[in-house]
């Protein structure tokens, strides 16, 4: 089932080609493992387009599901050969730092995270304030009624900073548009990206109370909100990838306004295609300026706006703007 | 209905041999026998609850195999089990009528049921109450509800395993009066019990089980003495309780003076009991089930606190110590239901050894325990005390009733004890080990042992105690000389001599209430 | 049935149920005035109350009936899971009512599987519960990686496609239509705008799947209590011995409760996949857990499950629609009143001890949610599994469970 | 010789339930496409190299330690009948707050680990007095209210991390932590016993918490058969009732037990803190080992050196996860394992032990002699 590029390295295009074949790219998803049609089948893809278009065998592993083994995997890959290897989520900092340790001469990358000091580790993160700011820009736009809410997973680093990019894009269209913030799991706790239920309730309620567009960074839980979206005829926005072409629903997609995009494919992607060229694969923060982060218009829900987002964005990206990761 | 040739082998164990019953209509068979002799495994094999390895069993002529209780009861075949069989949280009448129920569509016909058990309650003389919970009835309501199963699945051949084990003189008479009806309604009835003189007195025919064989039957049970059927038995002679000469000294070991305990809603449980116990005296507590006896048992082990009263081992003032000091302090104990109360089934004899001593040297101590030593032990009380186990590591549970009864004795007079609160201490054993145990409970005596001796023999109250009170609704109603009283005073003041009122509808009147307020609660979350 | 001694007192003693149960209500209704939360009886709360009680009151239901035959079932959450599996597998293939089925069929496989090694071959309940629980969880990935491997619909590993919405509907007069109750939740006066707003909420926005889930506690009531097949389940429970003995075959009624068991657990998954729209891996997050809790609160009882059920539905609601943390303070000052109840209630009965206990606790909620403005996330995303435990611990439990419950039975070899 | 026979006897079955285990994981696996055979190999690779081996080892040993304790831990409450499911909560509260406590003081080395581990125990003892004085005062059952206070344990955790225990220099970007423990409460790793004893070391820190884990592991079985405190709580378990009669008193026995498994739960986190963490960070807190500990308790029959012999298993079981992956298995696949092995052992157990009596039955018959009745062949 993962070893698809093994088999068949696809012919591919000359020159890149001839070096990539004698890689071998490991990578370590999150929790959830590939499949999760989020977060890791989002590096999964950037994996599966590095194979395909450079021609790298890969392997992928996915952690047991209390997250203990992410340090075993990286070695089990580091054994195997597997250079470079990426780690894919926050919880492989300090494990990704270890192991790198160990294995002095293999490029460990991973994606989200702090920085880490290593020479061997480089880390991939993203502008999830920058992103969360024209949605909340967005929201502000098309809010009717003046109120927009936040339905969140958790009270980590990550969702924090969705939350505080998105309240920044709000007041900077409109300051008097009430901001309503409710998460599911209280600290760090994972349980709240995988209740929908949860999501469900406290978004319909929302919609009661007013609100007509709720941003969901809430990984699984995303499907309640929209549930309750349609349901009250009123928007949601999405979150990591374009979840109008997810979800999969014809009757969820008329509910979803826009996603917040987070190019973790293109992150995978380049930093493979950087190793293989031979160059230094440094430690990146992808934004708006290069596209790492963004926003999708698939529905056409936000066609009349584009033009202003672009605008903010374009601020952000000349440092007129500047979004906090933190309220 | 006869039984031919029954064998039944358990691991290890010939439990019956070659055994031969025959059982005719309208008879009241007894079956006797030592401690496992075989006795309820036959009644289990009639019953179909086992199968045999050789033999036949035919009713009326026929022979029938029987695969399960279920053909059991089709034949006709009714047992009332040595441990009753009951939900006790179940009403009587669910306990009567599970397995048979009738019903209206798919529900539970609770009318017809109802009015068919008041019907053979009536017939029967049962005096059943149908929506009573089985919890708050006595030992003998159980029993007649055990009856009433079996009667109510229309039955001609009733089994009923060891029924008087645990009623009193009253209760005794009751049930023969009713198996006296059955058997005027031409029903048959296998009786079983280690009472020989109940048996003599109650059975038209008495078959002998000795060591898993039929020995002899007895066609003709008034002429035959108990000795003679204790001999047939056990080859031994009939023991007695007689106590010889008095051990009583001076020095008061127990005393009791005002012990009351109230119970939450009904009627005081204990109210003003005070007596002393001197070194080398027995003190008999006889009294009707449910009038105390239980509850001051446990006030004496510090199971209950008492609301008022002191309680003073020697010169000590026990009143507020933990139940384990008083183990401690050398007060042994042989608890009413042995089964549940004296020992841990599923842990081996040495571990049982030390329970209520765990505290005490030399298996015990303070902080350690030393399975060596109980081990030791162990096998010293069951080389003195005839208990019949393979040895210390034997499971409790694996003991027949009358070997765990001698074990949990012999532990207890083991230790150096300065008193020892035995209830019914011979309840279910048969007539060696009663002796045994008889011999046991003289010697402490002789040796300086206080004894608080309860119990529903009467004959064993009065044979063996040097003092005898009498309970009754929670007092001392009278302190008795045994030696010029006769059973049947003793019974006049046991139902309390004044009233007219028997005092076991006192306990049930008490209990009817309790039951209300729980049927409330129970009709609350339906 | 009627027992005819206790019949005058229980009369006054369910009246004196619902006289506490009124009496609480208006103690909420002024919580909801002197506050000014009407998140506390709102409709919406109601509803959602409903929704996030009936998965684990199914559960709970599921544990009832296993636990009524004698066999404990921790391996609840595993079942529920399958359920939710099912859900996913059977809605994605014939719409809702195949989701019924699939959950039915997940769960009672995962009962079966139980029944298989706590009644054929005497496992301990508790560890073959636990070990349901690993391989549930482990077993839908491996169902959903052969089943969805090519991303079919919207299906992947840790995903069913979408299954459709069940069709909901409101009770015509009361709650559509004149739409009695929600006008009576509008007028704002005391008490009675409260129950108008509980009463449309648990009346409106309702799906044939809901009556089915609720209709399911009269149902095994009536089996349990009312019925011969149930007089024998529950002999199981009690003593399988004696049951055995009267030819009651135990081992069938077993398997029959375990079985059934696990198709409530199953139902209770098709209540949360019906409600996201799709199966999603990890979805039960405990809650065959908090059924079990919710069984026991209730003490092996249908009503006393049920409101356990809804007690820890009820406060989830509140904490996940409230819009700031001074709704969980009202709640928090509601269960600070009913806990001074209950101490001077203890203190009547002269229980000193435990009713200066009480009214400090008391003391402490009211206060604290008087003077306080806002509470830490924490403790409100904690809001549910507090108030259960708090009310809990104000009521004096006398915990009844069956009395061979968890008991090895094997058949002929009993003492 | 009989000698040898019965420890055959008796680990026979295991064997037994073992290979059944794998046939069904085989089943499984052959059903989504994957070589079983390959995966069996899999199952038993260690690594090529010595490192590797050693890695695979100490990896072994850091997973089995943990389990071992809360196996432990749980195992107290069921010897006299408490179903402790609060186990996750109780090492969770414990590890923040020995994390968080550890952190703010100074002291030499092996002090700082004593305190710290001193500290865990008393932690998790105090977050276990509440289901016990709930049950005890209430009658609340300690199953409800360990269920909710494991969920309760999530919030003051989370809590304790973003207030009090917060590390206020942490790191741009950086999830909330607890301070960093000084050197001085690193517990040493066993990678130099591996030079020691011959082997390679491996290049991961091998937890040198399991050694604490193994004497406790001792003092808890010596407590539990020698102790009047293990008899005691045998006895509870046993029959409440008895033990009642017998002077001890119930509700004591339950403060004592829960006390008792809370300060091993305590213990549970530890190993990694001490080991590798050495901080309470909510990403890396291996969450579960309290739920999977029950598992561990019950396949080794309530019995330390069971509960160890059940460790190990999980812990290899869980080891081979990333190994597996390569050929293709799903992690999950190591989770249904441990499931069924769980039931499978005690199947085949109960089997056995039903086939036993039966051939002792028929030996019986066999040797129908003129013997009592009573006394029984042994
Ligand atoms: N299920 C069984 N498994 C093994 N041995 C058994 C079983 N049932 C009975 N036995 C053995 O068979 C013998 C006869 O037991 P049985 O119960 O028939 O004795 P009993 O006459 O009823 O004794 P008691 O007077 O104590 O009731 C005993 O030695 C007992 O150990
Ligand atoms: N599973 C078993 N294994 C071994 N022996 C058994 C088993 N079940 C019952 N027995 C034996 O069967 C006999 C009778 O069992 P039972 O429980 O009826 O004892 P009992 O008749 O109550 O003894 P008593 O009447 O003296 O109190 C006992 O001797 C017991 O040892
Ligand atoms: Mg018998
Ligand atoms: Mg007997």
């Amino acid at each position: 089932s993962d070893d698809d590029g093994t088999d068949d390295p696809t012919t591919g295009t000359d020159g890149e080609g001839a070096s990539g074949e004698d890689v071998q790219v490991g990578m370590a998803f999150d929790v959830g493992g590939r499949g999760d049609r989020s977060f890791n089948d989002s590096a999964a893809a950037g994996l599966d387009r590095a194979g395909e278009e450079l021609g790298v065998t890969f392997q992928d592993l996915s952690p047991a599901s209390d997250g203990s083994n992410r340090d075993e995997l990286l070695r089990e890959l580091a054994d195997g050969g597997h250079n470079p290897i990426l780690g894919i989520g926050y919880a492989f900092f300090e494990v990704m730092d270890t192991v790198a340790d160990e294995y002095p001469d293999v490029q460990f990358i991973r994606i989200d995270g702090p920085p880490s000091d290593r020479e061997n580790v480089a880390v991939m993160t993203f502008a999830e304030e920058q992103g969360s700011f024209l949605m909340g820009v967005a929201a502000a736009l098309k809010t009717e009624t003046g109120q927009v809410g936040i339905v969140g997973g958790n009270e980590g680093e990550v969702i924090n900073a969705f939350g505080a990019g998105f309240k920044q894009g709000v007041e900077a269209v409109d300051p008097s548009i009430e901001i309503e913030d409710q998460r599911l799991s209280p600290g760090e706790e994972p349980a709240g990206f995988a209740d929908p239920a949860g999501a469900r309730v406290a978004a319909e309620a929302m919609y009661q109370r007013g609100v007509d567009i709720i941003y969901t960074p809430a990984g699984d839980s995303n499907v309640g909100t929209f549930q309750a979206a349609a349901e009250a005829g009123k928007w949601a926005i999405g979150t990591d990838s374009d979840q109008y072409e997810t979800v999969g629903d014809p009757e969820l997609q008329e509910a979803i306004l826009t996603s917040m995009l987070k190019r973790v494919d293109s992150a995978v992607f380049e930093s493979i295609n950087t190793f293989i060229e031979g160059g230094d694969v440094e430690s990146t923060s992808y934004d708006l300026s290069d596209e790492g982060v963004g926003y999708s218009t698939s529905g056409g829900f936000i066609d009349d706006i584009t033009d202003e987002l672009d605008d903010y964005k374009q601020q952000i990206i000349d440092g007129e703007i500047e979004v906090s990761r933190t309220e | 209905m006869e039984l031919t040739g029954i064998t039944k082998r358990f691991p290890g164990v010939v439990a019956n041999r070659d055994v031969h019953l025959a059982v005719r209509h309208g008879e009241v068979h007894a079956v006797v026998g030592e401690n496992g002799a075989g006795k309820s495994t036959l009644m289990k094999i009639l019953y179909g609850m086992y199968k045999p390895d050789e033999g036949t069993i035919s009713v009326d002529g026929h022979p029938v195999e029987f695969g399960s209780p279920k053909d059991a009861i089709a034949a006709g075949i009714g047992m009332v089990h040595q441990h009753f069989m009951l939900a006790d949280n179940f009403t009587v009448l669910e306990n009567i009528v599970l397995g048979a129920e009738p019903r209206a569509g798919v529900r539970l016909d609770f009318a017809a049921a109802r009015e068919r058990i008041e019907e053979t309650s009536e017939r029967y003389g049962l005096g059943l109450r149908p929506d009573r919970l089985v919890e708050e009835l006595s030992v003998a309501d159980r029993q007649r509800i055990e009856i009433a199963k079996v009667l109510y699945r229309g039955a001609r051949v009733l089994i009923l395993d060891e029924p008087t084990a645990v009623l009193v003189p009253q209760e005794v008479d009751a049930l023969f009066s009713n198996l006296a009806e059955l058997r005027a309604a031409g029903l048959s009835v296998i009786f079983i019990s280690h009472k020989l003189d109940e048996v003599r007195q109650v059975a038209d025919r008495i078959t002998v089980i000795r060591r898993g064989s039929t020995v002899a039957t007895v066609d003709d049970p008034q002429a035959t003495s108990s000795r003679q059927l204790a001999h047939l038995m056990v080859g031994s002679e009939l023991p007695t309780p007689e106590t010889t000469e008095s051990t009583v000294t001076d020095v008061v070991e127990l005393a009791a003076s005002g012990l009351a305990l109230s119970s939450q809603d009904g009627p005081d449980l204990l109210h003003d009991v005070t007596f002393e116990v001197r070194r080398g005296e027995i003190a008999g507590f006889a009294g009707v089930e449910g009038n105390g006896q239980s509850e001051l048992v446990e006030a004496i082990m510090g199971l209950r606190k008492p609301d008022a009263g002191l309680l003073r081992l020697g010169d000590d003032d026990m009143t507020s110590w933990p139940a384990h000091q008083r183990r401690m302090a050398g007060i042994g104990f042989i608890p009413e239901d042995r089964h549940r109360q004296a020992l841990l089934l599923d842990a081996p004899l040495w571990e049982n050894r030390l329970l209520g001593w765990q505290g005490n040297p030399p298996a015990g101590g303070r902080f350690w325990i030393r399975p060596q030593a109980a081990r030791a032990e162990a096998a010293t009380i069951m080389r003195e005390y005839d208990v019949r186990a393979p040895g210390p590591d034997t499971i409790a549970d694996a003991l027949s009733g009358g070997n765990q009864q001698k074990f949990v004795i012999g532990r207890e007079m083991s230790t150096t004890l300065r008193v020892l609160v035995a209830a019914h201490p011979t309840r279910g054993v048969d007539v060696g080990a009663q002796s045994a145990i008889w011999d046991r409970l003289r010697e402490a005596r002789a040796a300086g042992l206080a004894t608080v001796l309860v119990s529903a023999d009467l004959e064993e109250l009065l044979g063996l105690s040097d003092t005898l009170y009498v309970l009754f609704r929670g007092r001392i109603v009278a302190r008795l000389d045994p030696a010029e009283v006769t059973p049947e005073l003793l019974g006049s003041y046991m139902t309390g001599a004044a009233g007219q009122e028997g005092a076991r509808f006192t306990t049930g009147d008490a209990a009817g209430e309790e039951q209300a307020a729980r049927a409330d609660t129970e009709e609350e979350s339906r | 049935m009627t027992r005819p001694e206790g019949a005058a007192l229980r009369l006054s003693r369910t009246r004196r149920m619902l006289l506490i149960l009124a009496l609480g209500f208006v103690a909420l209704s002024a919580v909801r005035v002197i506050t000014g939360e009407t998140v506390l009886t709102s409709s919406g709360t109601a509803r959602a109350m409903l929704i996030l009680a009936l998965p684990i009151g199914m559960c709970a239901l599921g544990g009832l009936v296993a636990e009524r035959a004698g066999v404990i079932n921790i391996g609840l959450e595993g079942m529920m899971i399958l359920g939710t599996w099912g859900a996913g597998f059977g809605g994605w293939h014939y719409g809702p009512w195949g989701a019924l089925l699939g959950a039915l069929i997940g769960g009672a496989f995962g009962g079966l599987i139980h029944a298989l090694a706590t009644v054929t071959f005497g496992v301990d309940h508790i560890v073959s519960g636990v070990a349901i629980n690993l391989v549930a969880a482990g077993l839908v990935r491996f169902l959903s990686e052969a089943v969805y491997a090519d991303g079919a619909q919207g299906g992947g590993p840790t995903q069913s496609p979408p299954i459709g919405s069940a069709a909901s509907f409101s009770i015509p007069v009361l709650s559509s239509g004149p739409n009695l109750l929600g006008r009576l939740e509008d007028t704002d006066l005391p008490v009675l705008s409260d129950l108008g707003g509980v009463l449309y909420g648990l009346t409106s926005g309702l799906t044939a799947f809901a009556l089915i889930a609720l209709a399911m506690l009269p149902l095994t009531w009536f089996v349990l209590w009312r019925t011969a097949l149930g007089l024998r389940w529950r002999s199981a429970g009690e003593n399988p011995v004696a049951a055995e003995s009267l030819g009651v075959n135990v081992y069938r009624m077993k398997y029959l409760a375990v079985i059934t068991s696990g198709a409530l657990a199953g139902l209770g998954g098709l209540m949360l996949v019906l409600f996201t729209g799709s199966y999603r891996e990890g979805q039960t997050g405990g809650r065959g857990y908090i059924g079990l809790a919710a069984m026991i609160f209730g003490n092996w009882r249908p009503g006393g499950l049920a409101a356990g059920s809804g007690l820890f539905g009820y406060s989830d609601a509140v904490r996940l629609r409230a819009s700031s943390s001074a709704a969980v303070l009202a709640l928090l000052l509601f269960v600070g009143i009913l806990l001074a109840a209950v101490g001077v209630w203890d203190l009547y009965r002269r229980r000193f001890v435990l009713s200066a206990v009480l009214l400090v606790l008391a003391g402490a909620a009211i206060v604290g949610s008087l003077a306080l403005d806002a509470l830490p996330s924490e403790v409100t995303t904690m809001t549910p599994y507090l108030v259960t435990l708090a009310v809990l611990a104000s009521a004096t439990q006398r915990l009844r469970p069956p009395a061979a419950d968890g008991m090895r039975y094997r058949r002929g070899e009993e003492h | 010789m009989t000698r040898l026979l019965g420890w055959w006897r008796r680990i026979a079955p295991t064997l037994v339930a073992l290979g059944v285990a794998l046939a069904v994981t085989a089943v499984f696996i052959l059903i989504i496409g994957e070589n079983p055979i390959a995966a069996l190999v899999a199952l038993f690779d260690f690594g090529e190299t010595p490192v590797a081996q050693a890695n695979s080892i100490g990896v072994w040993i850091n997973r089995a330690a943990p389990l071992f304790l809360a196996g432990l831990a749980v195992s107290i409450g069921f010897r006299m009948g408490l179903f402790n499911i609060g186990v996750e909560g109780q090492y969770r509260i414990a590890t923040v707050v020995a994390a968080g406590l550890g952190a703010a003081i100074v002291l030499p080395a092996p002090l700082h680990i004593l305190v710290i581990t001193l500290i865990a125990m008393a932690a998790g003892a105090a977050y276990a007095a509440i289901p016990a004085i709930l049950k005890v005062t209430r009658g609340v059952s300690e199953v409800i209210s360990t269920i909710m206070l494991n969920a309760i344990a999530i919030g003051i955790a989370a809590y304790l991390i973003r207030s009090p225990f917060v590390d206020p220099e942490l790191g741009a970007g950086e999830n909330v932590a607890t301070t960093r423990l000084p050197e001085s409460a690193h517990f040493p790793g066993l990678n130099e016993l591996f030079g020691v004893l011959g082997l390679e070391e491996p290049r991961r820190p091998v937890h040198g918490f399991v050694v604490v884990a193994i004497v406790v592991g001792v003092v808890v079985a010596v407590i539990l058969s020698r102790s009047r405190f293990g008899f005691e709580l045998r006895a509870s378990g046993l029959s409440a009732l008895a033990a009642t009669a017998n002077g001890i008193s119930s509700r004591a026995m339950v403060v004592k037990a829960m006390l008792f498994s809370g300060a091993l739960a305590g213990l549970v986190g530890l190993s990694d803190l001490l080991g590798s963490a050495h901080r309470f960070q909510p990403d890396s807190f291996v969450a579960g080992y309290g739920f999977t500990g029950i598992a561990v308790a019950l396949l080794g029959r309530n019995r330390p050196g069971g509960i160890a012999l059940a460790a190990l298993l999980f812990a290899f079981l869980d080891r081979a996860g990333p190994r597996l992956q390569s050929e293709g298995i799903p992690p999950a696949a190591v989770t249904i394992m441990q499931g069924i092995v769980v039931l499978s052992v005690l199947i085949v157990d109960e089997v056995a032990r039903r086939r036993l009596r039966r051939r002792e039955e028929r030996r019986a018959r066999a040797q129908d002699q003129a013997t009592t009745p009573v006394e029984v062949a042994s």
